[in-house]
Parts: structure tokens; C-alpha cells; sequence
């Protein structure tokens, strides 16, 4: 879907929103993720806490800076603590 | 090398059939049980996984190499579950075979807190809620169990 | 607690349910494989293991103890193998069941290690001869295998 | 059998002797575990290097001391350096 990113979220992020996956609308341009961050939890405000202890991957690499940009078509995830084992 | 995220049971001895190899003579195996641990919302039934699973793996094939480097790890299993995992049945399974048992101990100890601390997969605690204490009908003129 | 001097094989998936027990999380399993190591006498095919038996029991209920007050270990297999034990069998299968990874480590590697310092148990090595270079008849017309 | 000490051999030792057991005449008085020792080195000189290196059991219990009597009916077992595992 041209114009949108898709944003999936795990556990505690998952649970706050109701829904494992999300289509954003951005700029064709794109956002940078921090942009896109804060939106998230200006539009569900349960996810907020989750957003602050999240890690977040961008295209299946680890996000490195929040001034990434983030473009249509890409893959935003959003990772809570770790609780393998 | 083995790496496993399965919605299927664990079998340790198919662990141990994959860390087989000529002059590996020290296997360390650490397997992680679902522990029916307290909570406040009642006892724990089940852990229910979730993994980020393409980005999982990446992570758990640089563990892999990093105890082949940092530890002569010739085989490695590195397995978990996926989906609901009841009360009592293995979560995890790490394996190390080496040609010597130190190597072996310490290699296994750290893909275990490694994988705990990097891979991208979630538990979330299924519980049986403590049931609200209730009178019983006093039993009808039975004196054991029925 | 469970302690084997035997001559049978010894099977990982009975020592994993000897290790069963409710709330035990974290089950660290060692197990020792004979090596066909090279010797000056030649390659070992296999080790002949022998016992002081009577005296081998008690210094492995003594380790069995000690790892229960030491480190919490609820379940613990300390199973050997005597007599002959080819290669790339399992010779040895010290086992620890913990609520908690940390101790089950540390209570595997120190049983083996004691394991093999006091246990009055010991090996023989059976090689088998290098054998004298000896030129091969030529194969009487055929190509390959025959 | 009265009168004898039981000696039992394990690995090295048992090699050297070609024997797993032994049965040695004592003095009723019984005799010191190093005079015993002395007697089977003497007696089986292969035995000697295996014995420099051992340990000592008797009846059942690790030996303190060299000193201690071994008495006839007793079980005394030459124990060369272990190799479980």
C-alpha cells in the first residue's frame, strides 16, 4: 500500500493497541522515526509507556538514531524488554 | 548449527542427536521449564511466545558464530518455542558440544543469558485465577472421597 | 536424587525425567562422550571403565548433598557408565534441576569436576593398532567398490 | 579366611599385579598400613610406581594415616589417581 508504513508491535506494545500490526500514512517523503513515534502515542495513548521502554527496528535492522527517516513501504517495529526463555 | 522457533515441542534427545560429532566429548545442554510461578492475577498455566521471528533468527545465527569463534563450539543448538507452552514442558533448549567441558559450560551459559538479553521473543503469563473461596455443601452422608 | 553405576547405556531423556519436578525452571544437563583420540599405541575405539563401587556410592551421595545445600539443587543425576564404552557413546550424564539457571550451572560443572577429582572410578583405554602400511593386492579387473 | 587382609587393586595397580585381589597373610595383631604397603612393593615390584601414587582405602574409609593397623579380615584397596568421566 504506496503512502504507508507498516508498524508491528509485540507483547505489551501488541496489547496496548489491540491489533499486532498498524498501516501509518506518512509523507512521501517520509518522517523521521521520532516523528513517527510520537504520533503513535498521541493516537494510542496506552501505547505510550510501552514507547518508552521500547527498542524499535526499522526494516528488520535496529534502529540506530531517532533522525532515521522512515518512508513509505517501510517495516517499523516496535520491541518492549526481551522476555525469551 | 541448529536453530529452531517452532509452535512444536522441544525433544532433548533430538538436542542431543544434533550436537553429535566426531571428538566433541563434553555436551552441556540447558533446558528451560514453565514454571507454574505465583502471580497476582493466580497461578501461572501456561506461557504464551511470541517472537519477532525473521529478525530472531538473525540474532540467534550471530550467537551461533560468536561461540564457534569465541569458544571452539563445533555444535550448537539453539531452539525455542513459539505459541502456548504449559506448566512443565521445555521452552528452550540451548546445546554446546565441544572437545572440552569448560569450553562447553561457558559457551551454553552465554547463549542462554545472551538469547535471554537480545533475541526479539516475548512470554506473556496465562493464569488460572485463584478461585474465590466458597462454601462447600456439606457432603451427603459420604465418609471418603467420592 | 538418582545415582547409576551401570553397564548399560545411558539415556539422556530418562536423566531429563529424573530432573522433573514442579517449579524446577532451569535443567542443566552435562554429558561426556568417549573421543577417539590418538594415541601412541593407536586410535581409542573404546574405554573400559572400572569401580571401587561400594566406596564410588558413597562419594557420589556425599556430591549429591553438598550441591543440595550449596546450590539448591532440588533433583540431581549423577549416573555412570563401567565396563567397555565405544566411542561417541555417553560415558558420563551429570544432571541439575534449580528454580534459577545460575545455580544449575554452577552446581553441573562443579559435580563433574568433583565427579572426576574423587570418584574412585577409572579408565583403560581400548585403541585399535595403526595398522602396518601393507601394499593392496592389485583388484582383479573390476573399477570401482567392489 | 582368617589370619589374611584383603587387598583389592584397581586400574595401573590391578595391570601391574594381574590381579584384581589379593589375600596377604598378617600377624593377628594386625600390621601398619605402610609395613603393608612396604610388603606388596616388595613383593610385586610393577607394583611399586602404582603404589607411590595412590591413594589408600581401608574398609571402605580413606586412610589418615600410614600408621593406622590393618588387621586380618580386613579389606584394604590400592586406589591409582581417578579418571571418571
Amino acid at each position: 500500500m504506496p503512502g504507508r508504513v507498516t508498524v508491528r508491535l509485540f507483547a505489551t506494545a501488541r496489547v496496548a493497541v489491540g491489533a499486532s500490526q498498524l498501516r501509518i500514512r506518512v509523507d512521501p517523503d517520509g518522517v523521521t522515526a521520532k516523528s513517527l513515534i510520537d504520533s503513535l502515542g498521541k493516537h494510542y495513548p496506552k501505547l505510550a509507556p510501552a514507547l518508552r521502554t521500547s527498542r524499535f527496528v526499522l526494516n528488520e535492522r535496529y534502529l540506530t538514531r531517532l533522525t532515521n527517516k522512515v518512508r513509505p513501504g517501510d517495516e517499523f517495529a516496535v520491541h518492549p524488554p526481551y522476555g525469551g526463555g | 548449527m541448529s536453530l529452531r522457533l517452532t509452535r512444536r515441542p522441544l525433544s532433548v534427545p533430538a538436542a542431543m542427536e544434533a550436537l553429535e560429532g566426531p571428538g566433541l566429548g563434553g555436551v552441556v545442554l540447558f533446558a528451560g521449564r514453565v514454571r507454574p510461578d505465583a502471580t497476582r492475577r493466580g497461578r501461572v498455566v501456561a506461557l504464551e511466545y511470541e517472537a519477532h521471528r525473521t529478525l530472531a533468527r538473525v540474532v540467534l545465527a550471530e550467537l551461533e558464530r560468536k561461540v564457534h569463534r569465541r569458544y571452539g563450539a563445533e555444535r550448537v543448538v539453539l531452539w525455542h518455542r513459539l505459541g502456548s507452552v504449559p506448566v512443565g514442558q521445555v521452552s528452550v533448549v540451548v546445546g554446546v558440544a565441544t572437545v572440552h567441558r569448560t569450553e562447553a559450560f561457558a559457551a551454553a551459559r552465554f547463549l542462554i543469558d545472551q538469547l535471554k538479553a537480545r533475541a526479539p521473543i516475548w512470554k506473556t503469563e496465562r493464569v488460572q485465577p485463584a478461585r474465590r473461596r466458597q462454601s462447600r455443601p456439606p457432603s451427603p452422608g459420604g465418609r471418603g472421597a467420592g
